[in-house]
C-alpha cells in the first residue's frame, strides 16, 4: 500500500481531516496529511519543489494555482479530469483557476464563498427585525449604529483591516464587483483600483470606523482574528461560507442570519475561493492520488465535507449533499452563482501578501488620513508589479 | 642563521609542520560545517544573484541586471531607510538604557546579583517568543498595556498600539530594549569592571566629578567594549526581521518593512530568488562596510601599544 | 563625635534605600511581562480573551490554555520532544566543535589562521533568511532534508561564530604553563584537552552551551522551511500555528500558554548555569 | 578654622573602620607634624592601605575624625583635602599623554592654561621626565611611569603626599634608585609625606617616623632607630630587621642571669620586677652574635647549615634544647654545616620581653 | 644508548634558539654533572627561561643538541626526557585535588594505583603536605601551592629537576623559608637540579654552579665563591653582589699605583701588561671599604647621603671627580650626610678590569 503525502494549510478546518480519516479507514493506500501554517505554505511548497522534496499532493489556495501551473511544477490532469463523468459540474471558478494555457492542473477540493452574516440576538436587543436581512450598506450602517448603542464592547460591524489582503479581497471587493467594477482589468494587465465604486466602498467603511462602529482591534488584525463575529459581540460581518459550519458546530449559542454581500449599489456579489487539489509534477504515486480525489468527489466524500462546513464542489449533487444540513449553507451555495475570482499569476504579490499594495491600500484608505494618497500610491504600485511581471 | 646546522634542521622542520597539521585538524570540524552550511550557500547565493531565478522553473543568466534593478527599486530604498532609522533609534535606546543599567549594577553590593539576573532574564527568551508575548500585551482588547492604561484612567479608550506607525514602532522599540538591554548591559559591565578602581580614585583625587569621570575616563577607556556592543547591536538591528514579521506583519501600511523582511518577501512571496539573492549580497556588503567603519571610528586597534 | 557617626549612618541608609527602590522599579519592568503571562495562562478558557486585569486567575486555576495548546499540530509533547532533541544535540555538537576549534585557534599556528578565523566570525553578518533556499538544496543533496539531524547541523553552524570566538578567548585565558605542566606529565592531544583544559574553560563551555540551547530552542524560520512533516516539527513551528490562529481567531490563552512553554526551559537552563554563564560571557567579551 | 598649631599637619582622632561587622581599623590616634615623612608598615592585611585611604577620603571613616592642616576633613571629597596620592599600580590615565596626565587635576580645577604649563614644566623638570611629555603611559618603562605618577601628585601642590606601596611593582634595582629619588624629593619639597610599604628597607631608610601596625592597631611609632634598637614588643622586634631578631625562650634567673637552653648566661641586664624562674624571651639580633674561635663564650650552638652570600655568611644554628638561631657571620673564614660554635654578644645588645611579648627593658 | 660517562647528567651542545629572525640564544655549550645544582642568572630577557624550556622540550631547539643522561633528547616529547619542571606560576591543575595533582603524571603513564599511592605518600611526607591532599589548589596559600608544585615534580622521580623562578611569586619571608626548603630537598634527593632566578641571594645560596647569562650567551660559570670573588668581567662583577660592586674609572700607573679621581692610591696590585696611563676599571665591593676616623687612608670622599638600616648603614659618597661610590658602614657610630670620610681597603680586595670590561687580575 502506498502512502500519499499531502500538505494542507493549517486552520483548513475539520472538513478535510474527516475526509482523510474516512478515506484511510476504507482504503488500502493511505493519505498522510501534514498541516503547514497557512502563511508559509506556498513558500514552503516552492522551496520543497526546489529541493526535490515536495509532497505528492497539495491542497492549494486556488489563487496560486496559475502561478505554479505556469512554472511547470504541477502534474497535467487535463485528460483524466475530462474523463470524469461529473467534470462539467465541478465548480467553474476553480476549474478556471486550475487551467493554464488550456491545460488543467488543478481541480476543486473545497469551495468557499463570501457571505454577509448578522447576529440575530443583537438585532433583537437593538430593536431591529432579526429575520430581515439588510439589503444595502445604508441599512447596514444604520443597523450598526443601533447595535453599537447597546454598550461598551458591542460593535456594529467588523473586518480584518490590519493589512490582510486575503481577507479584504474576500469580503470587501464584492462591494465593487456587485456594482460592476473591478480592481484589475479583464486581462489582468492593468490595475483599475481608482473607480467611483471603490471610492464609495471605502467611504462606507471609513464612515463606520469614524463612527466607532468597528472595534479598534480591526485596524491591526492581519487576519488572525478573521472570525471575531464568533465572540457574539459583533452585530454584522462579511464572512466565508465555511464560517457557517464553524459557527454551527463550535458556537451553537450564536443565533445568526446569512445573506449575500450587497454591492455599493445594492447588487450582491461574492468571492469564490477555496482550495484546488494539485499534484506535484513527477510524483510516482499519481494513481493513488487520483483514487483519493475520486473518493473526495464521491457522494460519501462530499457529504462528510459538507457536514463539517465545506460547500460541495459538485454542482450536480449539491442539493442532495446539503440535504438535512443547516439551511444557511444554501446561501453559500447560491453565492457561487454571483461570485468572481481574479485570475493573475501575481496574485500573491498584488493582493494576498501582507505587504502587497492591496493590503496596504485597504488599511491606509480606511484607517489612514490620506485617502487620495492611498489610492494613487496603491494604483501605481500595483501597475508596476504587473509590469515587472510581463 | 648559521649554515652549519642545516642538516640537523631537517627533522625539526618536519616536526613543526606536523604541528601545523594538528592545528588544522582541530579546526577541521568547524571549518567543514562552515563551508558546507555557510560558504557554499553564500557562494550559491552569489551565483543566484546573477540569474533571473524564479522559485520554480528554469533560471536565466542575466549578469548584473539584478544589481542594476536595485537602483530604481523604491521599495528597497524605503526598506533601507526604514532599517537605518530603526537601527539608529533602537541602538540609541538600547545604549541609553543599558549604560545606566550597567553602572547601576557595577559595584558589588547587596542584591546586585539578583538585579543583574532579572535584567538579563528577557535575553534568554527567543525573539519570536518575545514578539508574540508583546503582541498580546499590546493587544487593544485582550492585552495588558492598553486596558491597564484605561483602567488607570489615563486614557478614555484602550488605544490600539499596533494600528499606527508611531505607537507600533514605539512598542517594538520597547520590546527590543526589554529583550536586548540586559545583554548589552553585561557587555558594558565587563568593560566597566575592567577599568581599575585606582584610576577612578586617582581622578577623584584630581577633583573630577561623576560626569567628568564618565566623560574623561569611562568613555575613552571603554572604547573597545563600546565598539563590541555597538557592532553587536547595529548588526542585530540591521538584520531585524522577527519582530516586524510577528508583531505587525510589516504594517501598518507596509511602513515597517526592514531590509531582511524585504529580501524575505522578494524571495518567498514574490519568488524572485535571484533578486532576493542580489539584495542579500548587497546587504552583506553593507554590513561588512558598517562594521569596518565602526571599528575605524572607534579606533579599536590602537587602544594600547 | 557620635552625632557625626550617626549622621554618616543615616546618610548611608538613605543612599541604600534610594538604590534599592530604583532596583525594584527596574526589576518590575523586566519581570512584569513574564509574571503577567505566567499568571494569565492559568485562567479559565473563558477568561482567556479578557485583559489580564488582574493577571491572576479570578475564578479558579485552570489549565484550559495548556490543554488547548495540545490540540495544535501533533500534540505538544511530540513537539517538545523534537525541540529537546534538536536543542540538546545542538548543544552537544556545538560544544564539541567549538571546543576543538577554539583550542586550535588559541594554541596552534598554521597557515591562513587569521583568515579562517575571520571567515568563521563573518558568518555572523549574513542574513540567514536569504540562504535558506541553497541550504535546503544542500541538505536534500546530503539526504538530511526533513530530518532533525540536518536541522541540528544548520543550528550548530549558526552558533559557530559566537562559540568559536568565546572558546578561543577562554583558551587564551588559560595560562600556557598549565598546559606545559600537563605535557611534561605526559598528557597529549585529546587527553590533554579533555582531562586538563576542559575543566578550566567550563565557564566558556557553559556560555556556549546556553547560547546554543536558547537559539536552537527558539528558532522557527529554518525549522519551518527545512522540516516538512508534522511529527518532525519543533515547538516554535507550533507557535507559528498558534499565532496564525485557528478557525479565524487567535486564542490568547494558547498564546500565553505557548509563551510560558517556550520560556520556562530557557529560564531553567539559564538560572541553573548562570554562575558560569555570567563569568564566561564577561571573560569572553573583554577581548 | 585653623587651630593655631601650625606644626600639626595630619591628626587622626580615634579613627575606626568597619566593613559590615568586621572591624579592620580599631581607634587609631596619630599626630603627624608638618614636613614629617611617616611610614606605615605591618604585615599584609593589617590595615595600612585602609588607613591611608581614609586619610585620602577614598574610604569612608566609620567613626572618628581626620584633620588636615587644622581642618576637619572627615566628610570632604578627596579633591578638597589638599592631598595627593601615588598608587602602587601607578594608576595613570592610559589614554592621555604624560602631559595630560599631569595636567588633568589642574584642568578639573579650572586652573588657567599658562599656570598649568608652568606647573607641569616644573614638576617634569624635578622628575626629569621633560622628554617624555608627549608619550602615552603604555610607552613608558615601570620606573618612568612611577615618576609620572609622582609628578601628577606634585603638580597639585598638596599639603600632604600619600604613597601606597609605590615601588612594589618595580624590580629590585629600580626599587633602590626610586627609593633614593623619593628621599631626595622629600628633602627638596619638604612636604608632609605618608608612605605605606611592607618593605623594611624602604621603611628604615625613608622614614622620619615609622608606624608599625598590626590588625588595625598601632604597635609602636617612633624613629627608625628607636624601632630598631628599642622595639616595644616581640612583634615589632621580629618584624623589623632582616634576618629577623632571634627570639629565644628563656627563664629569668637571679642577679641578671638568664637561663637559655640549659645554660645560664650573663645577660648583664639590671634586675627587673619578675619573679625568678618566670618565662621571658631573650632577643638577640643575628649581627650582634659573634662566632668565637675557642670554647669560651656564652652560648653554644651547632651549625645546621650555612648560606654563603659573598660578603656575609648566614649560619642557621641549633641550641642544645633545639631552639634555632640565625647568626650573621662576616669573615673570610667560612664555617661549614655541622660545626660547633660559641656565640658571643654584648649584654647591651640583649633585649628582654615578658610572656605577653612586651618589652621589659 | 648510554655513553658510559655516568657523571654527566645534562649536556648542551651549541644550543641555539631563534624566534623568526631574532636569535635569542647564541650557541650555548654546557655540561652539568650528576647531582649538581646549577643556577642560571642574568638580567631579564637574557634567555634563561628559553634555555630551560629547551632542556624541558617545551620549546623547539633551533640548532644544537640536548643530551640528558647520555641520550640525545632534542626531538623527544617533554614527558619522555626524564625531567620534571616547577613553574613560577605554580601551574597546578586548579580543578583537581592536591592528591590528583600529584598523581596526574603517574596516571598518564599508567602506573598502577598502589605505586601511585606510595609515591604520592612519600612525596607529600617529604614536603609536609600530607594534611592538604584533599584540598583544591585554590584553597592553599602561596607557599603551600609551591610545595605541591614541587611535589608534582618529585613523584615523577625525574633525572633532572627544572625550576623557573619558582619563588618569585612569594612574599619576602616565605621566599626565604622556601629557599631553605629547596636546599634541603637537594641535599636529601641528590638529583640534578637546574634553577632559573634573577634573585642573587637564591643564586648564591643554592647553587653548586652559577651560570651567568647575558643576551643569550654565557658570561661566566663557576661556584658562587668564584663568581663573587673572581668575576671574569665587569658585567658579572656588577651583577652579583648587593649593593653592587663600585666600578671606578681609573688609570694604570707605575709600580702598582692606580690613579683614581686625581689621587694616586696604592692598590698593592702586581704589575699587569698595560701601558702606563691606560684606562682601567677598579672594582671595590662596598663591604670592603672601611671608614677611617682620621685623615689617613687611600680614598677621600664626601658623603652625599646615608641610609640607616639597623645593623648597617649605607653611605652614598662622591669622589673628588664626581664618581659615586657606595660604602657599607657597620658601626654603631652613624655618619651624617655632608661629612668628609677617608676610605680604607685591602689591596687584595681590589679587582681590575680593562677597557673592554674583562678581568685583568
Ligand atoms: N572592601 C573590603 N571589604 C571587606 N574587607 C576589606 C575590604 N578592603 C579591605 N578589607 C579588609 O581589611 C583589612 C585591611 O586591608 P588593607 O588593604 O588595609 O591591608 P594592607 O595592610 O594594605 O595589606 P597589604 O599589605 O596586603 O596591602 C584586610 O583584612 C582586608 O581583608
Ligand atoms: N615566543 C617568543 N617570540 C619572540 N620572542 C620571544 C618569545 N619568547 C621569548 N622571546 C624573547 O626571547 C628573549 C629571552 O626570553 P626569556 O623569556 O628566555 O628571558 P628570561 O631570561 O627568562 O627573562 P625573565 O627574567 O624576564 O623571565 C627575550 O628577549 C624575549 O623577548
Ligand atoms: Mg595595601
Ligand atoms: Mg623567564
Amino acid at each position: 500500500a502506498e502512502n500519499v503525502e499531502m500538505w494542507v494549510r493549517s486552520g483548513i478546518g475539520d472538513a478535510f481531516k474527516k475526509v482523510v480519516e474516512a478515506y484511510n479507514s476504507g482504503h488500502e493506500s493511505k493519505v498522510v496529511m501534514t498541516e503547514v501554517p497557512f502563511s508559509e505554505l506556498v513558500q514552503k511548497y516552492a522551496t520543497a519543489i526546489g529541493g526535490g522534496q515536495a509532497p505528492d499532493a497539495l491542497s492549494m489556495d486556488l489563487i496560486y494555482n496559475p502561478a505554479f501551473a505556469a512554472a511547470g511544477q504541477l502534474e497535467d490532469l487535463t485528460d483524466w479530469a475530462k474523463s470524469l463523468p461529473y467534470f462539467n459540474s465541478l465548480s467553474p471558478s476553480h476549474v478556471r483557476l486550475g487551467t493554464y494555457q488550456d491545460r488543467i492542473y488543478g481541480l476543486p477540493l473545497s469551495v468557499e464563498t463570501s457571505v454577509f452574516a448578522w447576529n440575530k440576538d443583537l438585532y433583537k436587543k437593538a430593536g431591529l427585525d432579526p429575520e430581515k436581512a439588510p439589503a444595502n450598506w445604508d441599512e447596514i450602517t444604520a443597523n450598526a449604529e443601533k447595535i453599537r448603542a447597546l454598550g461598551d464592547d458591542t460593535y456594529g460591524f467588523y473586518f480584518s483591516g490590519g493589512g490582510c489582503g486575503g481577507c479584504m479581497i474576500f469580503t470587501f471587493t464584492p462591494l465593487v464587483w456587485g456594482a460592476g467594477a473591478d480592481i484589475l482589468s479583464a486581462d489582468s494587465k492593468t490595475a483599475t483600483l481608482d473607480t467611483p465604486q471603490m471610492r464609495k466602498a471605502v467611504d462606507i467603511y471609513r464612515n463606520m470606523v469614524k463612527k466607532d462602529l468597528v472595534p479598534a482591534g480591526a485596524a491591526s488584525d492581519n487576519g488572525a482574528n478573521f472570525l471575531t463575529f464568533t465572540n457574539g459581540k459583533i452585530g454584522q460581518q462579511s464572512l466565508g461560507a465555511f464560517a457557517i459550519g464553524t459557527l454551527v458546530t463550535e458556537h451553537p449559542d450564536i443565533n445568526f442570519g446569512v445573506t449575500l454581500i450587497p454591492g455599493v449599489d445594492g447588487k450582491p456579489s461574492s468571492f469564490a475561493g477555496g482550495d484546488n487539489f494539485v499534484i506535484t509534477k513527477g510524483t510516482k504515486k499519481i494513481d493513488a492520488v487520483k483514487e483519493f480525489l475520486e473518493y473526495v468527489y464521491s457522494m460519501d466524500g462530499q457529504k462528510i465535507m459538507a457536514k463539517y462546513g465545506s460547500l460541495p464542489t459538485r454542482g450536480d449533487i449539491a442539493d442532495k449533499v446539503l440535504e438535512g444540513l443547516d439551511p444557511r449553507m444554501q446561501v453559500g451555495l447560491k453565492a457561487i452563482g454571483v461570485a468572481k475570482t481574479p485570475y493573475t499569476l501575481q496574485f500573491n504579490d498584488l493582493i494576498n501578501s501582507a505587504n502587497g499594495p492591496w493590503a496596504s491600500f485597504t488599511n491606509a484608505s480606511i484607517f489612514g488620513d490620506d485617502v487620495d494618497g492611498a489610492f494613487s500610491s496603491a494604483q501605481s504600485e500595483m501597475q508596476s508589479i504587473i509590469d515587472s511581471g510581463q | 642563521m648559521t649554515g652549519s646546522g642545516s642538516e640537523i634542521l631537517l627533522p625539526r622542520r618536519r616536526r613543526r609542520r606536523r604541528s601545523n597539521w594538528r592545528g588544522l585538524a582541530y579546526i577541521a570540524p568547524a571549518m567543514a560545517l562552515v563551508i558546507v552550511f555557510f560558504i557554499m550557500p553564500v557562494l550559491f547565493t552569489g551565483w543566484m544573484s546573477l540569474h533571473n531565478w524564479p522559485l520554480m522553473g528554469a533560471s536565466r543568466w542575466i549578469g548584473f541586471n539584478n544589481y542594476f534593478r536595485m537602483a530604481n527599486d523604491t521599495r528597497f530604498m524605503t526598506a533601507l531607510s526604514f532599517t537605518a532609522y530603526y537601527t539608529v533609534i533602537v541602538t540609541i535606546a538600547i545604549f541609553a538604557i543599558a549604560f545606566p543599567l550597567a553602572i547601576f549594577v557595577e559595584k558589588e553590593r547587596q542584591f546586585v546579583g539578583a538585579y543583574r539576573t532579572i535584567i538579563f532574564l528577557p535575553v534568554v527568551v527567543g525573539l519570536a517568543t518575545a514578539s508574540l508575548l508583546w503582541v498580546w500585551l499590546a493587544n487593544v482588547d485582550s492585552g495588558f498595556i492598553g486596558p491597564a492604561l484605561k483602567a488607570l484612567g489615563l486614557v478614555e479608550k484602550s488605544p490600539n498600539l499596533l494600528a499606527t506607525f508611531d505607537t507600533a514602532f514605539l512598542t517594538i522599540v520597547v520590546m527590543v530594549v526589554w529583550k536586548i538591554a540586559g545583554f548589552t548591559m553585561i557587555i558594558l559591565l565587563t568593560g566597566l569592571q575592567a577599568i581599575p578602581s585606582e584610576l577612578t580614585e586617582a581622578a577623584r583625587i584630581d577633583g573630577a566629578g561623576r560626569w567628568q569621570r564618565f566623560r574623561h575616563l569611562t568613555l575613552p577607556l571603554m572604547r573597545k567594549t563600546i565598539a563590541l556592543a555597538l557592532i553587536v547591536s547595529v548588526t542585530g538591528s540591521i538584520l531585524a526581521f522577527d519582530q516586524f514579521y510577528i508583531m505587525t506583519a510589516g504594517g501598518p501600511q507596509n511602513k515597517m518593512i526592514s531590509v531582511v523582511y524585504y529580501i524575505f518577501n522578494q524571495s518567498f512571496v514574490s519568488f524572485n530568488l535571484g533578486y532576493g539573492a542580489a539584495l542579500s549580497i548587497v546587504l552583506l556588503a553593507i554590513l561588512v562596510a558598517i562594521s569596518i567603519v565602526q571599528l575605524w571610528l572607534l579606533r579599536v586597534g590602537e587602544e594600547r601599544p | 563625635m557620635t552625632t557625626s557617626k550617626e549622621r554618616r549612618a543615616r546618610k548611608a541608609i538613605r543612599t541604600k534605600s534610594a538604590y534599592h527602590l530604583t532596583g525594584i522599579a527596574i526589576s518590575i519592568f523586566f519581570l512584569a511581562p513574564f509574571v503577567i503571562t505566567l499568571l494569565s495562562s492559568f485562567r479559565h478558557g473563558t477568561e482567556a480573551s479578557l485583559p489580564p486585569l488582574p493577571p491572576w486567575p479570578t475564578s479558579g486555576v485552570s489549565i484550559d490554555s495548556y490543554a488547548l495548546l495540545d490540540t495544535f499540530g501533533a500534540g505538544i509533547w511530540r513537539h517538545m520532544i523534537n525541540s529537546l532533541f534538536v536543542s540538546v544535540a545542538t548543544v552537544v555538537l556545538t560544544v564539541a566543535v567549538s571546543l576543538l576549534a577554539g583550542y586550535g585557534f588559541s594554541r596552534y599556528r598554521f597557515p591562513l589562521k587569521n583568515a579562517l578565523f575571520v571567515l568563521i566570525i563573518a558568518t555572523l553578518m549574513i542574513p540567514f533568511q536569504s540562504i535558506l533556499t541553497p541550504l535546503f538544496i544542500i541538505l536534500a543533496k546530503l539526504g538530511l532534508n526533513n530530518s532533525l539531524l540536518g536541522l541540528t547541523l544548520v543550528y550548530v553552524t549558526l552558533q559557530l561564530p559566537f562559540s568559536v570566538f568565546m572558546m578561543r578567548n577562554a583558551f587564551d585565558a588559560v595560562p600556557k604553563e598549565i598546559e606545559e605542566a600537563a605535557r611534561i606529565d605526559g598528557a597529549r592531544d585529546l587527553r590533554l584537552l579533555v582531562r586538563v583544559l576542559l575543566p578550566l574553560v567550563l565557564p566558556g563551555v557553559a556560555t556556549v552551551a546556553i547560547f546554543a540551547f536558547l537559539n536552537a530552542w527558539n528558532e522557527f524560520l529554518a525549522a519551518l522551511v527545512l522540516l516538512s512533516s508534522n511529527e518532525k516539527y519543533t515547538l516554535p513551528v507550533l507557535m507559528t500555528a498558534v499565532r496564525a490562529g485557528r478557525l479565524g481567531a487567535i486564542n490568547w490563552g494558547a498564546v500565553q500558554a505557548g509563551v510560558v512553554v517556550m520560556t520556562i526551559p530557557c529560564l531553567i537552563v539559564f538560572l541553573l548555569l548562570q554562575r558560569y554563564y555570567m563569568r564566561g560571557l564577561m571573560a569572553g567579551a573583554v577581548k | 578654622m585653623t587651630n593655631g598649631m601650625g606644626n600639626k599637619s595630619v591628626v587622626l582622632q580615634d579613627v575606626r573602620k568597619s566593613y559590615g561587622n568586621l572591624q579592620v581599623v580599631h581607634g587609631i590616634d596619630l599626630t603627624i607634624a608638618e614636613g614629617e615623612f611617616v611610614v606605615f608598615v605591618g604585615p599584609s592585611g593589617c590595615g595600612k592601605s585602609t588607613l591611608l585611604r581614609m586619610i585620602a577620603g577614598l574610604e569612608d571613616v566609620t567613626d572618628g575624625e581626620v584633620e588636615i592642616k587644622g581642618r576637619i576633613v572627615t566628610d570632604l571629597d578627596p579633591s578638597e583635602r589638599g592631598i595627593a596620592m601615588v598608587f602602587q599600580s601607578y594608576a595613570l590615565y592610559p589614554h592621555m599623554s604624560v602631559r595630560d596626565n599631569l595636567a588633568f587635576g589642574l584642568k578639573m580645577a579650572r586652573t588657567n592654561a599658562a599656570e598649568i604649563e608652568t606647573r607641569v614644566k616644573a614638576a617634569s623638570a624635578i622628575l626629569k621626565i621633560d622628554h617624555l611629555l608627549d608619550r602615552r603611559p603604555g610607552q613608558l618603562s615601570g620606573g618612568q611611569r612611577q615618576r609620572v605618577a609622582i609628578g601628577r601628585a606634585i603638580v597639585r601642590k598638596p599639603d600632604v603626599f600619600l604613597f601606597d606601596e609605590p615601588l612594589s611593582n618595580l624590580d629590585a634595582e629600580l626599587r633602590v634608585s626610586m627609593r633614593i629619588e623619593i628621599a631626595r624629593l622629600h628633602r627638596e619639597l619638604g612636604n608632609t609625606m605618608i608612605y605605606v610599604t611592607h618593605d623594611q628597607t624602604e621603611a628604615m631608610t625613608l622614614a622620619d617616623k615609622i608606624v608599625v601596625l598590626r590588625d588595625g592597631r598601632v604597635e609602636q611609632a617612633g624613629t627608625p632607630r628607636e624601632i630598631y634598637e628599642n622595639p616595644s614588643n616581640t612583634f615589632v622586634a621580629g618584624f623589623i630587621g632582616s634576618p629577623r631578631m632571634n627570639l629565644l625562650n628563656a627563664r629569668w634567673g637571679e642577679g641578671g642571669l638568664v637561663e637559655v637552653a640549659g645554660t645560664r648566661i650573663e645577660s648583664g641586664l639590671p634586675p627587673v620586677n619578675r619573679p625568678v624562674g618566670a618565662a621571658v624571651t631573650l632577643g638577640l639580633r643575628p649581627e650582634h652574635l659573634k662566632v668565637a674561635s675557642g670554647l669560651s663564650g656564652s652560648l653554644t650552638a651547632r651549625v645546621d647549615f650555612s648560606e654563603y652570600l659573598g660578603g656575609t655568611q648566614y649560619l642557621y644554628c641549633q641550641l642544645a634544647d633545639g631552639q634555632s638561631l640565625t647568626v650573621e657571620h662576616r669573615s673570610p673564614i667560612s664555617i661549614a654545616a655541622g660545626e660547633q660554635v660559641n656565640l658571643l654578644f654584648e649584654s647591651s645588645d640583649c633585649r628582654l620581653f615578658d610572656e605577653g611579648g612586651n618589652r621589659l627593658r
